[in-house]
């Protein structure tokens, strides 16, 4: 009955969209609104009570799959799998969903195309859902390219703005590159495994499917995680995110802190098992880069909603490393937590933006906790929640990351790196996000006709706001990361697990292919040898929390004073700063000339791609086409003309004529004159003689 | 007149490639039976247009014979002037001379005696006979038979001997001047012409056994070069050309000049005994019959020439009073005719000779067409031209 | 030894006249070859014993073909006939049906084996007239009618067209 | 003592010259000529064989048939011939093409 | 005639006379040599040779005889085959050339005679023997032209082709029993066969010599030839069937038995037989009426009108050998040939003595009748002659049909009608005999005392 329940769940969202698609106009705009909330509500609410259900009845995990389409000879089965990942990531979309769909009520409000915001944010909430409810790689696939494509139609909501469809453009082609990359890994793993759910894939995987093929998983594990990385604006293709925040504030808040952007986050907890040691190296390294990256750049940014942009792109780089170094309930834990903080941070500066009446660049505001009180508070907990204060989730969260990164770098002297980057970023991020704080809510205020317009947001906007703050405040509590004990073969035994991360943690998955890879007898994959692996897996649990605990908050003590020193106190002048690390302030201004790198080398190369295209459509086919065109018109003239004519006519004269000459000729041969018939038959009878010679 | 017109139809050119005339003669020839033929008695020249044997036209050409006696005439006295007259018809050149001696003696009114007129009669009659023995014999070579002309030749040399005994010459006598006889005929020339009459008349009998009743001669001539009389009066024919067709036309009888009035002779008169009238054997048994008449006359002759001057007083130079006149003679192929125009000098202002045989051969395009190669041959043997009478 | 050089003498002359007659233009001269042809071939008749039919051809052929084709060439030449040659595509064609009916006749008689039985004895007249009378009887008499035939057909042919006058008196000579 | 063939060749070289004449020469007498060469080809041959016992006399009789109807043929050509000059006024055969095609 | 007097020869009138240089005629050929000969010999040889004209005649005469009696005799079997032939026609050719020139000789005389005069009597010693060798000399001298654009090869060939077959004729002839150069079965149709070549000859001459009047003679020849042919071949068959063979020694060894056995006499369709022969012989070798080839009044000479010199001699000797193998072929047939009248005395004499007889006929008539148009001599032979002929030819095998032992009466009949023919025959010879002796008798008379008296030297 449970899984039922949760596809009711999932199935709600659709009826909306499907309602508001044909009845969106006539429902008009607040009452369309309030259906979307309602539905979403509703959602939530049957979650929360599957949840609660789950928690009490601990099933291990349920699949429900129907046949679905038939390729080739083989039916292929969408199914749902519900295990305690699911449980989580469902209630925390759906009660953050519910929150954005009752804020933008009121954000919208006056909007023209009010109805059709709501229905792009119910078919939004349908394809999340089911994207996490998936059992298969395929059925992930489908609602992964809903998902993109909602965040296409709601970044580019106001598609009037040309930078807000370009900015739609460019996230969704930046996510179709991650996505190309996402469906060649599926395809490999179909391809070999010749299976499509999840199970049956690991199964088949652990029998030794990619048994010769070391390499190809490692391939396919990269390429699915690429997915993530363009699902989860990573480093390479994480420059369609900041441009995202053309949209509207709760859509960003929505998609571009909670939801989407933790579906590649997610995607990679769920195929965990079969990325390969080199492969977890490759999320690992790139989670650092993106992270530290993101935090340089949020320093520079003067937009409230780029700064919490490149504050998420540096979050989403903790969580994939926490994944790369192997702490995987961390990683998805400080996923659920980010989501909720995040969220709020959005929807605070989504209330500053509509008290400043749109204004967003936080030079211009100052002296705006008096106006917005309440926006004010919950930006602050929800700032300090980021920086990671402790006892707030933010800091439980963080602090398991940098354990696990610890345990890892520790084992691993080697790669150092992956330590050191997540403590520094957290100073950074403790820095910029009181700058921000400060800047929007402290400081002076630096325009008085923004200053003078600011008003505290209407209730159906700062309630959610609340709802958020609450959880962001209460989420972390009472969590206990569970211990791991190896039962042999590559095989693991979680349990002491408590709270949230417990919960979570029960649907780590049991083994790693690595140990199955050297079992198969096939050379060590990763370049730590099995003994060693087992060795270290035993005994990091315990030692190195405590010690990434006392670094983390140093680190973000670090970065508040420092904020404080800048902004508050004014002790060091931001200019100043700014002019002796003029290079580096105009690097990070730039964001690392990404835009400008990709322009010059995609763009550009699309472009000439593009120009050649056109050159080689241009010359080549349209001179193959007018050139057939032409030889066609010659041959349609000569066939037309010279064929015709000639051929058919003069296949009828001819004839006629042939007759006339033939006849001609032989009326020659009829000379009247009696020389030439004796001639004749002379000749005849010559022949004949000669004939009967030849006989004899 | 059946008008005959000359049928002459032009070949047509090979090369033409119009439309070919469907009656189409074979190959035309035209032929020069020229001045020297065995056949044309003297240079006589025929242009024939023959369709194989068949001739279709024949046209005479004269001329080559032409000594202008006419012209001389005028430049030459009266008396010199009779030896041209021997050589008009050189065959009978003793009636010649009558006819000129007559002529003049009209114009100038002078009386010929009575001797001198039979001796004239006798020697005419005489010259007569022998031309009518040339015409006979080489009518007979014409027709392929040799004889006869020798036959012929054998008495005419007789006749000859006699001439030559009367005036010394054989062929050109000029013996009857202007005023009578030049001389007269020595003594028993009379004797002698009767014994050669009496040796000639019987001859006359053989000619006709040897040529003129022989049945291949007769189918030679008979039928051919029928000359109807109208056609012999229209042409001017006379002799015995006209005679032949059936005509008793004789200027003895009918004019009858130097005392023929007072012989009895008569014409024979061709009958077409042997085919039609007027073809060539008529004509030819005329010639025959008038020897056997001239016989006759001479035998009178003999018997009524009287003694006496054979000369008529006549001046040397004879000098006649101006006028004309026209006095014919019967010659042997014909009406001999002079006109003697004379402006009183001493000699003649302008004579006009009329020759028989010139009009008596015009008849020849007429009778010509039609008849095959010897025919011709055989009409212009009975036509029996002398070229010289032609030419003058 | 004798025959086998008058043979070759006939035969050449023979040959001759017809390749004169090939080669010459005048009408005339061809008549007088083929005459001379005709004689040969009568002398070879006598050669081969058959002397009525060599006289035969002699008084037949000479005397009466050979002058009736001369007759011809003299109503029908024209004193300035025109050359009359046959054209040059006409005599090459002409020349090579000529060697290969040649070559074929000489091949086909080399190869054929003649019964050479015994010579016929020279025969006389009367064994021809008694087997033109006897065995021949038929074609003798059809001969016979074949020819009145032609005459008369020759004669209707050659009657002259335009109704000569003819010479007036021609008409009912009478020879007795 | 002459064998068969000499006289057979020399009928074959008379046959050939014969049609040759027949041929090439435009004068309708020529071709008459030519048409005599023929038939006397054929007559030698007759008689060739007679006398060398193959047929024994009709051989010869034959000869004399063709003799005669060689004659006969002669005349009625000639006369055809002399009605064809009369109608066109050339001796040229070639003139004679009025049946063209 | 001093060639530099520049005087221009002038006419008494006084006009410039045209002189035209004579044109130098050169002598060419063997007129030159014998000119030649005969200018150099002439003198002292002609008076030599004329004295003793007689002896050498006669010896000349002798020698051959007795030349043709010891070859006849004795060589005769030992010669090799060929040798006999060669002589026989060196025999042949020396006879046939002594009578073609005494025929022409003979012929003058006649003619003269018939016309009442001598005829040649200058020219050898009696009457005039030699006067045909003078005439050949003379023609020989004489320069022989041909045309301008005669047809040359023709032209030089004719006189031969008309001698030759001619000269042909007699080797079929037989003079005697066994006095014929090759005894074959179809001699007499071997005669007629050359004189038919003769025509031809005629013919050729006609036409060579590229003048419209020689044409006319060799048409009229050709006529001739065509009308006079059929006749005399049918009466000539006429008396073969009478006899049944073709070889003319078989018909003269048939006709032995005197002059009653001569085919002339056998039945009354031979006797017109042999004088329906006779006239179209006369046509066959252009004599008296039928003279029409060469007549001369129209034609002028017919077709030879062009031939001069030697050429003009051959066409000559053509036509007396033809006239003599003419009637040679009428006495073997029709006369009993060497058969003598009174059975026994055969001998080749009396062969000569018939023939010439003919000939003499031949030359009878031919001066005293005039000329046949051509038309009437074809309307003669073909509308006349040819029909008479055939009568004869059924007339006289049918009387051979019957007279024979199964018809006594017929029979009896025939041998009545032979007999009465044979008298006939007698008859006609005794009425010429008494003509011939009239006519001496009166031969004053008739030729006229003044021809004698005339005449100087009668």
């Amino acid at each position: 009955m449970m899984p039922y329940a949760f596809i009711i769940a999932w199935l709600l969202p659709l009826v909306g969209f499907v309602v508001l698609v044909f009845r969106g106009r006539r429902i008009g705009e607040p009452r369309s609104g309030y259906l979307a909330a309602g539905l979403m509500l509703t959602a939530a609410a049957i979650s929360l009570v599957g949840a609660t259900r789950w928690v009490i009845g601990h099933p291990a995990s349920l699949n429900v799959s129907t046949p679905w389409l038939r390729l080739g000879s083989q039916w292929i089965n969408f199914g749902v799998h519900i295990d305690s990942l699911t449980i989580v990531m469902f209630t925390m979309v759906t009660v953050v969903a519910s929150c954005i769909f009752i804020y933008s009520i009121g954000y919208m409000q006056g909007d023209p195309r009010f109805p059709r915001f709501f229905t792009y944010l119910s078919l939004f909430g349908f394809s999340m859902l089911g994207l996490i409810l998936a059992d298969s790689l395929i059925g992930l696939f489908i609602f992964w390219e809903l998902v993109g494509l909602c965040s296409y139609f709601l970044i580019g909501f106001w598609f009037e703005k040309t930078s807000a469809s370009n900015a739609a453009k460019k996230a969704f082609i930046v996510n179709r590159v991650g996505d190309c990359l996402f469906l060649i890994g599926i395809a490999t793993m179909l391809g070999t495994t010749g299976v499509v759910s999840l199970e049956s894939v690991f199964n088949q995987v652990r029998q030794g499917a990619f048994a010769g093929h070391g390499g190809l998983l490692t391939f396919a594990g990269i390429c699915l995680f690429f997915g993530a990385v363009g699902k989860s604006a990573q480093f390479p293709l994480h420059v369609w995110l900041p441009d995202a925040m053309e949209g509207p504030t709760p859509v960003s808040a929505l998609i571009h802190a909670a939801t989407m952007v933790a579906a590649g986050v997610y995607l990679v907890g769920r195929i965990f098992p079969l990325l390969t040691p080199t492969a977890l190296l490759f999320v690992a390294y790139i989670g650092a880069i993106t992270l530290i990256g993101s935090a340089l750049i949020a320093i520079v940014m003067t937009d409230i909603k780029r700064v919490l942009a490149y504050s998420t792109i540096s979050q989403l780089g903790y969580m994939i490393l926490a994944l790369g170094v192997g702490g995987w309930a961390a990683g998805l834990f400080h996923l659920i937590t980010h989501a909720c903080f995040k969220a709020l941070l959005f929807l605070g500066s989504g209330s500053v933006i509509h008290g400043c009446h749109g204004e967003q660049d936080i030079r211009k505001m100052g002296q705006l906790h008096r106006k917005m009180p309440i926006t004010s508070i919950t930006f602050l907990i929800a700032t300090l929640a980021i920086a990671g204060v402790p006892l707030l989730s933010g800091f439980y969260s963080k602090d398991a990351i940098l354990a696990s990164a610890l345990g890892f770098t520790w084992t691993h002297r080697v790669h150092g790196l992956l330590f050191i980057l997540p403590a520094v970023a957290a100073a950074i991020t403790a820095f910029y996000m009181l700058r921000l704080y400060l800047l929007t809510f402290w400081t002076q205020a630096r325009d008085e006709h923004v200053h003078h317009h600011a008003h505290e947001s209407p209730k159906v906007m700062w309630v959610p706001l609340a709802v958020l703050a609450v959880l962001t405040v209460f989420i972390g509590w009472g969590g206990k990361m569970p211990e791991r004990h190896s039962l042999g073969e590559g095989r693991y035994q979680y349990e002491g697990g408590r709270g949230l991360v417990g919960l979570i943690a029960e649907a780590q998955p049991q083994w790693a292919v690595s140990w199955q890879m050297q079992e198969a007898g096939h050379p060590s994959v990763s370049d730590v040898s099995r003994e060693e692996a087992d060795a270290e897996a035993a005994h990091e649990e315990h030692g190195f929390h405590l010690m990434a605990m006392a670094i983390a908050t140093s680190a973000m003590l670090a970065g508040v004073l420092m904020a404080w020193l800048v902004y508050s106190k004014e002790l060091i002048s931001a200019g100043k700063a700014t002019q002796v690390l003029a290079p580096v302030h105009k690097l990070l201004w730039n964001k690392f000339y990404f835009d400008e790198l990709y322009r010059a080398t995609f763009v550009a190369g699309i472009l000439l791609l593009a120009s050649f295209g056109k050159w080689f459509d241009r010359v080549v086919l349209d001179g193959l086409a007018d050139g057939s065109a032409r030889w066609m018109a010659r041959l349609a003239f000569f066939s037309g003309l010279t064929l015709d004519n000639r051929g058919v006519d003069g296949l009828v004269n001819g004839a006629a004529r042939l007759a006339l000459v033939g006849g001609n000729l032989v009326r020659k041969a009829q000379t009247g004159r009696v020389r030439n018939y004796i001639l004749a038959l002379t000749t005849g009878g010559a022949v004949i003689v000669l004939v009967f010679v030849w006989i004899w | 007149m059946k008008e005959i017109e000359l049928q002459y139809r032009h070949p047509p050119d090979l090369l033409d490639d119009g439309e070919i005339p469907s009656d189409i003669r074979t190959e035309e020839l035209v032929l020069n039976m020229g001045p020297q033929h065995p056949s044309t008695h003297g240079v006589l020249r025929v242009v024939l247009q023959t369709d194989g044997e068949l001739v279709l036209g024949a046209t005479p050409y004269m001329g080559y014979l032409h000594r202008c006696a006419e012209k001389i005439a005028e430049k030459v006295t009266y008396r010199q002037f009779t030896p041209y007259t021997d050589r008009l018809d050189y065959l009978a050149a003793m009636n010649n001379n009558l006819g000129f001696a007559l002529a003049v003696e009209k114009l100038g009114g002078i009386e010929v005696p009575p001797r001198a007129d039979y001796l004239r009669v006798i020697f005419a009659e005489l010259n007569r006979i022998a031309s009518h023995l040339m015409a006979t014999g080489s009518y007979g070579l014409d027709m392929g038979a040799f004889t006869p002309l020798v036959y012929c030749f054998r008495e005419r040399e007789w006749i000859m001997d006699l001439f030559e005994a009367a005036c010394g010459a054989r062929l050109t006598y000029s013996y009857i001047t202007i005023g009578g006889v030049r001389e007269d005929v020595p003594e028993g020339w009379g004797d002698k012409c009767r014994e050669f009459l009496d040796y000639f008349e019987p001859k006359i009998a053989e000619y006709n056994d040897l040529l003129s009743f022989n049945h291949i001669f007769i189918n030679r001539t008979g039928n051919v070069g029928i000359c109807p009389p109208e056609l012999a009066v229209a042409y001017g024919l006379t002799g015995p050309c006209l005679r032949g067709s059936g005509l008793a036309w004789d200027l003895r009888k009918a004019t009858p000049y130097c005392r023929y009035h007072e012989l009895d002779f008569d014409i024979p008169v061709g009958h077409g005994e042997n085919g039609a009238v007027g073809d060539c054997w008529d004509r030819y048994f005329v010639r025959v019959q008038e020897m056997v008449q001239s016989v006759r006359i001479i035998r009178q002759a003999l018997d009524k020439l009287a003694d006496g001057p054979v000369q008529a007083k006549v001046p040397r130079v004879v000098k006649l009073p101006a006028g004309e006149v026209y006095y014919e003679v019967e010659n042997p192929r014909g009406q001999l005719g002079f006109h003697l125009v004379s402006d009183g000098g001493t000699s003649p202002y302008r004579l006009k000779i009329r020759g028989p045989s010139f009009c008596n051969l015009s008849v020849l395009p007429v009778l010509a067409p039609n008849c095959l190669l010897a025919d011709i041959a055989a009409l212009l043997g009975s036509i029996d031209v002398v070229m010289g009478e032609v030419d003058r | 030894m004798l025959e086998a050089v008058i043979f070759f003498l006939l035969a050449g002359l023979a040959v001759a006249a017809g390749v004169a007659i090939l080669l010459s233009t005048s009408i005339v001269r061809m008549a007088y070859w083929l005459i001379t042809m005709l004689i040969a071939v009568g002398g070879l008749y006598f050669l081969l014993g058959a002397y009525f039919v060599g006289v035969i051809q002699i008084l037949v052929y000479v005397g009466g073909v050979a002058v009736l084709l001369v007759f011809g060439v003299m109503l029908t030449s024209r004193q300035l006939a025109p050359k009359l040659r046959p054209g040059r595509g006409e005599v090459v064609w002409l020349a090579l049906v000529g060697f290969v009916l040649l070559e074929a006749l000489t091949l086909s008689i080399l190869h054929t084996r003649w019964q050479q039985n015994a010579m016929a004895p020279a025969n006389s007249v009367g064994e021809i007239g008694r087997s033109l009378l006897g065995e021949f009887l038929g074609p003798f008499e059809l001969v016979s009618v074949l020819l009145l035939v032609a005459m008369l057909g020759a004669a209707y042919l050659a009657r002259p067209k335009v109704p000569t006058q003819g010479p007036q008196h021609a008409k009912g000579t009478t020879v007795p | 003592m002459m064998g068969l063939t000499p006289y057979l060749i020399l009928s074959a070289i008379l046959l050939v010259l014969g049609i040759a004449i027949v041929i090439s020469k435009r004068n309708a007498i020529a071709m008459l000529i030519g048409v005599e060469f023929i038939l006397n080809a054929a007559t030698l041959n007759l008689v060739a064989f007679s006398r060398h016992g193959i047929g024994g006399l009709s051989g010869q009789t034959a000869a004399l048939f063709v003799i005669v109807l060689a004659a006969a043929e002669a005349v009625v050509a000639l006369a055809i011939f002399l009605n064809f000059y009369h109608t066109i006024a050339t001796v040229d055969i070639d003139q004679g093409d009025q049946l063209k095609g | 005639m001093n060639q530099t007097a520049n005087i221009k020869p002038q006419t008494p009138l006084g006009q410039a006379m045209f002189v035209c240089e004579r044109p130098k005629v050169e002598y060419r050929g063997l007129s030159l040599k014998i000119v030649q000969l005969a200018t150099k010999w002439g003198p002292i040889g002609i008076p030599l040779l004329l004295r003793f004209a007689w002896g050498i005649f006669f010896a000349a005469l002798v020698f051959v005889i007795a030349f043709v009696w010891v070859v006849g005799r004795f060589i005769n079997p030992l010669l090799p085959w060929f040798v006999r032939d060669v002589v026989v026609v060196v025999g042949l050719l020396a006879f046939v050339s002594i009578v073609a020139i005494i025929g022409i000789w003979g012929e003058r005389k006649v003619s003269g005679r018939i016309q009442s005069r001598l005829g040649p009597m200058r020219t050898g010693a009696w009457h005039g023997w030699a006067q045909s060798l003078a005439d050949g000399l003379k023609f020989v001298q004489k320069e022989d032209l041909i045309p301008q654009d005669a047809d040359k090869p023709l032209f030089r060939l004719a006189p031969y082709v008309a001698l030759v077959p001619a000269f042909c004729a007699y080797l079929a002839i037989p003079f005697g029993v066994g006095w014929v150069f090759h005894d074959s079965d179809v001699g007499l149709l071997f005669v007629l066969a050359m004189l038919a070549i003769e025509v031809l000859g005629v013919i050729m001459g006609g036409w060579a010599s590229n003048s419209k009047w020689s044409l006319y003679g060799a048409m009229r020849e050709g006529c001739q030839l065509v009308s006079y042919e059929i006749p005399m071949g049918l009466s000539l068959v006429a008396a073969v069937a009478w006899l049944g063979s073709l070889s003319l020694v078989e018909l003269g060894r048939a006709q032995d038995g005197g002059w009653w056995s001569w085919l002339l006499f056998q039945n009354p369709f031979l006797f017109a037989a042999f004088f329906t022969y006779y006239i179209a012989s006369l046509a066959s070798c252009k004599r008296s009426p039928f003279d029409l080839p060469e007549g001369e009044s129209e034609l002028v000479a017919g077709f030879h009108t062009e031939y001069s010199g030697f050429r003009f001699v051959m066409f000559f000797f053509a036509e007396y050998m033809g006239m003599f193998a003419v009637s040679a072929v009428a006495t073997v047939i029709f006369l009993g040939g060497w058969n003598s009248p009174v059975p026994g005395l055969a001998s080749p004499l009396w062969f000569v003595i018939k023939s010439t007889f003919l000939v003499w006929v031949q030359m009878w008539v031919r001066w005293t009748l005039p000329r046949i148009r051509i038309d009437q001599v074809m309307h003669a032979c073909v509308k006349y002659l040819l029909p008479f002929t055939l009568l004869l030819f059924v007339g006289s095998s049918l009387w051979q049909l019957y007279d024979n032992p199964d018809h006594r009466l017929f029979e009896g009949f025939a041998a009545v009608v032979r007999f009465g023919l044979g008298c006939l025959g007698l008859l006609l010879l005794g009425l010429y005999f008494a003509g011939a002796a009239y006519g001496f008798y009166h031969r004053n008379q008739l030729v006229g005392q003044m021809v004698r008296k005339h005449l100087p030297g009668a």
